[in-house]
């Protein structure tokens, strides 16, 4: 019995007259302090269920459930790192991460020191007064990340949070978030296109097909912890990244001429 | 910032001073007339006179009151129009290219009729000064309102963020500086409109004082009058840049 | 007894018969009859009776025939109640020194000027092109300074102004004499100008309103019998009394100056229909209902 | 495209049309009194009169030809002026933000000291109408000039294309959205300062006309007389419209 | 003795006072119909390197050469992939690729016809007509490379073409990259900052150091050629990504400092 659990989840969107079905009776499980990944092609429906399970959009069938106990609307014990960048650029790194202290009115001396630690944990001390407009990319991720970590959710639900960054600055920033989901045993549910991220960081990776998106197959990762991304090198590691790039090919390739028309298609409007 | 903001004023004033020397020297060379153009030190001059005998601080002071309740109404009215606007797609479509050209129309040439219904006084002024002034700011609070990113209203429901709290935390902040270049704008039209229907009908705005400099014909006075219709402009923007980086600090 | 206040706009500030109520009040003619003016200077033509039709003011002194009768005939909320001006000797135009236009025939082809559209210098200035039967183009350029510079710089050929503005350079030849208001037919004993009121203020305040002509006569026999608004005119316009009370009594006649009768209606409603402010001329009776108040206002 | 572009069209038309009607009845039930704002029916009424008394289509075509020149003058020299600009840091840095401010002043003002100068006649109106429209259009070709993508530029390089290539291929089909946006702009400014000046001297357009028709308080012509104001710029938007996806066709 | 040969390059930017070298007497050699990927960090002066070759920048110490003969300026030889999305959005798919042959005057029938023919080889047969908003990223940089090729350059040059794609995307479109580089033995110069990408595609692949920017090391791919991604789950293929990524590794986290470092001054401005 996991804390979160999604049963049975479709969604499906009317894109000019025809519908589109974007999720088909997802089934999902998370144990606590777990970390799983969902990985699929782009378009295949990631992002709706990462808005699903974490309260965005309101209307779909299925369910999903936390601690047992149906989830609707945004869900306190559940946190949300974005795919998209998503600091606020009117504020500094530091108030950034404390914006959720903020909301639940924590007094401004302890969620400053509170933001400052988090700050810290991410490696970016010294950063705390800068603006998002003079950090790079893959600080102001850090800096997303920071404060859903302030939010203290039960459930940390992420979505291609290293998408936008090289691989370079992401396999040292995926080493740092696995160390930090380490300590913490913080349960997680990352949502990401990247096959050596997923491998990298989860205990269990789920692969979804193009469209509608269902889960294809779901392999257990059992490389010995802590990790790094110097894992990367070794046979298991290749293993698991190839068996999984088999099973995504045809879905990626599928997905990519797919997507073009659909751009076509929504471009020509 | 700052550093950047001041080096660019003391270049716009050296650009300004260099013409004013520029038309100094071809006013007292007599290649442009007098006549036509004073030289920016007879204005000037003609400056202590306009303060001695025409009460120009009242009418300076007229004019700059009228241009500012004009702008509060301007506000008041554009921006809930704007959000309104925003807010449904229909409205949108059907308000914003056309319409937007038809309103910036000679609404100036109907200035007799606004006499004949608010009185020939300062009302009228600033009637027509927030009509003008209305539009832009309508159309740049929707353009801000549409151009909210939705990922942060994504992170402020995901924060279970209250109303006022999205409010406070992402739209204010994301639209605001979008609502202030359209009150630049606005505020352009607004003192435009203002002195211009003051220099026809004389109503006593430094629209008058123009408008009576130049039927004495005593132009280096007419010109004075005109630099005080482009101070009022420099200080009602320099007021709006603190507005500005004040309300964008908190 | 306590004061009543009258809105008064006049036209051009410093010409005689539209500063006249003005040095009136100063005198305290109006105050003795328990009036307390505000006079504010509005630039002729519709602008003037716009103030009265909008009720910023309750009469206005000195607006062309031709813009009141459209007016009032259009429905517009106006009443004439008195003649101002009766003739055209107080209007002259003039061209440049060096102007090669001689006389009234010469003016084919070139442009004649005139303060505002409906006001009495157009009628006049019409008046006698059309009399001379030569085509001329017809000008509008605002208040006499501004047609001074008008003129001086070409725009116009012909500039009209009234007394005493330009008697500088007529006297040292800057400019000539080339008609006056008074070359057009029928103008000599036309009232160009009239006093008009709102027609609510009238209703309201009848009594005030005949006490307001009643000063404005008085006004016009003290500024005849004595001198003193002439030397508060001179001052005004910085010239020599000589040559203001000489302007006077070139331009402004005593006899042009009653308010009673309203005399040459037939013509001015000629004009207008003529330049088309009316669609067809007014009926006796319209006639009759327009000028009623002259007589009700005026014993 | 273009089925969005109808119905766009289609909306605004409905909107207008039903703005009008509401215009009907308040005028009719004289809840609007007909001396301030004449019924469109009427005014639609006394255009007949206008064409047929008053030279309604040449007092047009005077407008609708003085704006379109003053408009080419304006392109001639804020087109080049903006380019200028954009290529000098120094030049930009004191051009934008303030002198912008000080430019849209009240240039309009000095109305008489132009008729001083270029004679009562079409050209002071053309002149006027070009001097307040240069300013749009340079600040919206600066703006354009600055927003070509150096990757773009980089690849004519790296095509060894001449400059005439990449002038054809890459600087002018950037910029040229930014430059119409400009003329929009300054055509409304035109039209509006060329219409009132010509209101206050009679120069003969439609200003005029609608002064004359105010002269004579027959409001429903005066309405008559703007509509074909507006009309003129529906005209030349429709036009420019045109213009710039026949060009951009290209 | 290469068709390429860069000898000595160095290059300075002073930037706010200070001086950064970007480049630091970089040599290297590209020979006849070989595919050598360079490999650094974000920041590395690798599209330094890039516009220097290619002759967008002019002033720099050092020679390059092509074909033995010095190389100033724009090179008819060298064909250009940008690191940006650099499809010009006023021309459809085919107008863009056919821009080479329209700009060097081949008649618009035979542009065309080529046009299409380069259009199918990078699988995007039926979006001739469409403009680039109507195409996905991954569709956006097929064009691009297409539009290369047209050029019929001796060299290829790419500054991350895949940089801004998802790693299937990628994945799928290094594979068809290989497939036409390989039928034509096109010689090829590949920017990147992707191991995997680097591995999957060359001959040689030389690690830079983070600033400045120096050759750091040059390794040796001997993986069996035609390759494909499937290529990934072998052992050998892991055995280089690890081994490169120890390389990197402590370049990039340097790198991944000092960027934030110099955004922060770059922003204040
Ligand atoms: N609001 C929406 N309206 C209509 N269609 C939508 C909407 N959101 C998503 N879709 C469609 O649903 C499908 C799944 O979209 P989604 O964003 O979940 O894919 P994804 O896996 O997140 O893609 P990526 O990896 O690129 O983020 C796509 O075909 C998309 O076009
Ligand atoms: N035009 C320039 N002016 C000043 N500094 C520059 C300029 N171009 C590059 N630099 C500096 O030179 C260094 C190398 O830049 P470059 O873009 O070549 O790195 P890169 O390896 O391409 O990075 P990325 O992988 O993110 O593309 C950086 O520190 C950058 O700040
Ligand atoms: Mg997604
Ligand atoms: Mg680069």
């Amino acid at each position: 019995m996991g804390v979160l659990n999604v049963s049975g989840v479709s969604k499906s969107f009317a894109v000019k007259g025809q519908v589109v079905k974007a999720l088909d009776a997802v089934d999902l499980e998370v144990h606590e302090g777990e970390f799983v990944s969902v990985i699929g092609p782009s378009g295949c429906g990631k992002s709706t269920l990462f808005s699903i399970i974490g309260g965005l959009q309101p209307d779909y069938d299925g369910r999903i459930e936390v601690d047992g106990r149906p989830a609707v609307g945004s869900h306190h014990d559940i946190g949300m790192v974005f795919q998209e960048e998503s600091t606020f650029p009117w504020r500094t790194a530091l108030e950034n991460v404390v914006l959720p202290l903020q909301v639940s009115g924590v007094s401004k001396k302890e969620r400053d020191s509170r933001g400052r630690e988090l700050i810290r944990m991410v490696g970016l001390e010294g950063f705390e007064g800068h603006y998002p407009s003079q950090l790079s990319g893959g600080m102001k991720q850090r800096i997303s990340i920071a404060r859903t970590f302030a939010f203290e959710p039960r459930i940390m639900l992420m979505d291609e949070p290293f998408g936008a960054l090289d691989e370079q600055t992401r396999l040292l920033l995926c080493d740092k978030l696995l160390e930090i989901c380490q300590s913490m045993r913080q349960t997680t549910l990352l949502i990401t296109h990247n096959i050596t991220e997923a491998v990298q960081m989860s205990d269990r990776v789920v692969i979804m097909s193009y469209r509608p998106g269902r889960i294809k197959r779901i392999i257990d990762i059992d490389l010995p912890r802590p990790r790094t991304s110097d894992a990367l090198s070794s046979p298991e590691f290749g293993e698991y990244v190839g068996e999984i790039w088999r099973d995504l090919r045809t879905e990626a390739s599928k997905g990519m001429a797919a997507e073009g028309g659909a751009r076509a298609a929504s471009g020509a409007a | 910032m700052s550093g950047l903001l001041w080096y660019k004023r003391s270049l716009t004033l050296a650009v300004i001073v260099a013409a004013a020397l520029v038309l100094q020297v071809l006013v007292s060379l007599q290649i442009v007339s007098p006549y036509v153009v004073a030289s920016p030190s007879s204005a000037l001059a003609a400056i202590v006179d306009l303060i001695r005998y025409e009460g120009l601080p009242v009418l300076f002071a007229r004019t700059f009151a009228m241009t500012f309740v004009a702008a509060l109404v301007a506000i008041v009215v554009g921006l809930p129009l704007g959000v309104i606007v925003a807010r449904s797609e229909l409205l949108r479509r059907s308000f914003e290219g056309w319409l937007g050209a038809a309103f910036s129309a000679p609404i100036i040439l109907l200035y007799p009729l606004f006499l004949v219904v608010f009185g020939r006084g300062y009302v009228t002024l600033v009637v027509m000064g927030a009509l003008v002034g209305v539009v832009p700011i309508a159309l740049k609070t929707i353009e801000g309102y549409l151009a909210i990113p939705r990922v942060l209203e994504n992170v402020a429901v995901s924060l279970n963020m209250t109303e006022r709290q999205r409010l406070r935390h992402v739209t204010v902040p994301a639209v605001l500086p979008h609502i202030f270049a359209g009150i630049r704008i606005s505020l352009i039209y607004i003192l435009i409109n203002i002195v211009a229907i003051d220099f026809l009908v004389s109503i006593g705005g430094l629209g008058y004082l123009v408008g009576a400099m130049y039927d004495r014909y005593d132009i280096p006075a007419m010109y004075g009058a005109i630099l005080f219709v482009v101070l009022t402009s420099v200080i009602f923007f320099t007021i709006l840049e603190r507005c500005e980086s004040w309300l964008s600090k908190r | 007894q306590d004061m009543d206040t009258v809105k008064v706009a006049s036209a051009q500030r410093g010409l005689w018969t539209t500063t006249l109520v003005y040095f009136g009040n100063e005198k305290g003619i109006f105050e003795k009859h328990g009036l307390n003016l505000e006079i504010h200077w509005a630039d002729g033509g519709a602008n003037t009776q716009q103030a009265v039709i909008s009720g910023a003011a309750d009469v206005a002194v000195a607006t062309g025939t031709l813009g009141a009768i459209t007016a009032w005939a259009r429905g517009a909320p106006v009443q004439i109640i008195a003649s101002d001006f009766t003739g055209g000797s107080d209007l002259f135009w003039y061209v440049r020194g060096d102007s090669e236009i001689e006389k009234v025939a010469d003016l084919d082809g070139h442009s004649v000027s005139f303060s505002r559209p409906g006001s009495s210098s157009h009628l006049m200035a019409q008046g006698v092109v059309d009399n001379a039967g030569v085509d001329a183009e017809m000008v509008p350029t605002g208040g006499p300074s501004a047609t001074l510079t008008a003129v001086m710089s070409g725009q116009v050929d012909v500039g009209w102004t009234a007394p005493p503005t330009v008697e500088e350079e007529l006297a040292n030849g800057k400019i000539r004499l080339l008609f006056t208001g008074n070359d057009a037919p029928g103008i000599s004993d036309q009232s160009v100008r009239v006093d008009i009121a709102n027609r609510a203020f009238l209703e309201e305040k009848e009594e005030v309103a005949k006490r307001f002509l009643a000063a404005l006569k008085e006004t016009i026999d003290w500024a005849y019998d004595t001198d003193e608004a002439v030397e508060m005119w001179a001052q005004m316009h910085d010239v020599s009394v000589e040559v203001a009370k000489a302007a006077r009594d070139r331009g402004y006649p005593r006899s042009a100056m009653v308010l009673k009768p309203v005399s040459g209606v037939d013509l001015s409603i000629e004009q207008a229909v003529a330049s088309r402010r009316l669609d067809a001329p007014l009926t006796d009776a319209q006639v009759t209902e327009m000028l009623k108040w002259v007589d009700m206002l005026n014993k």
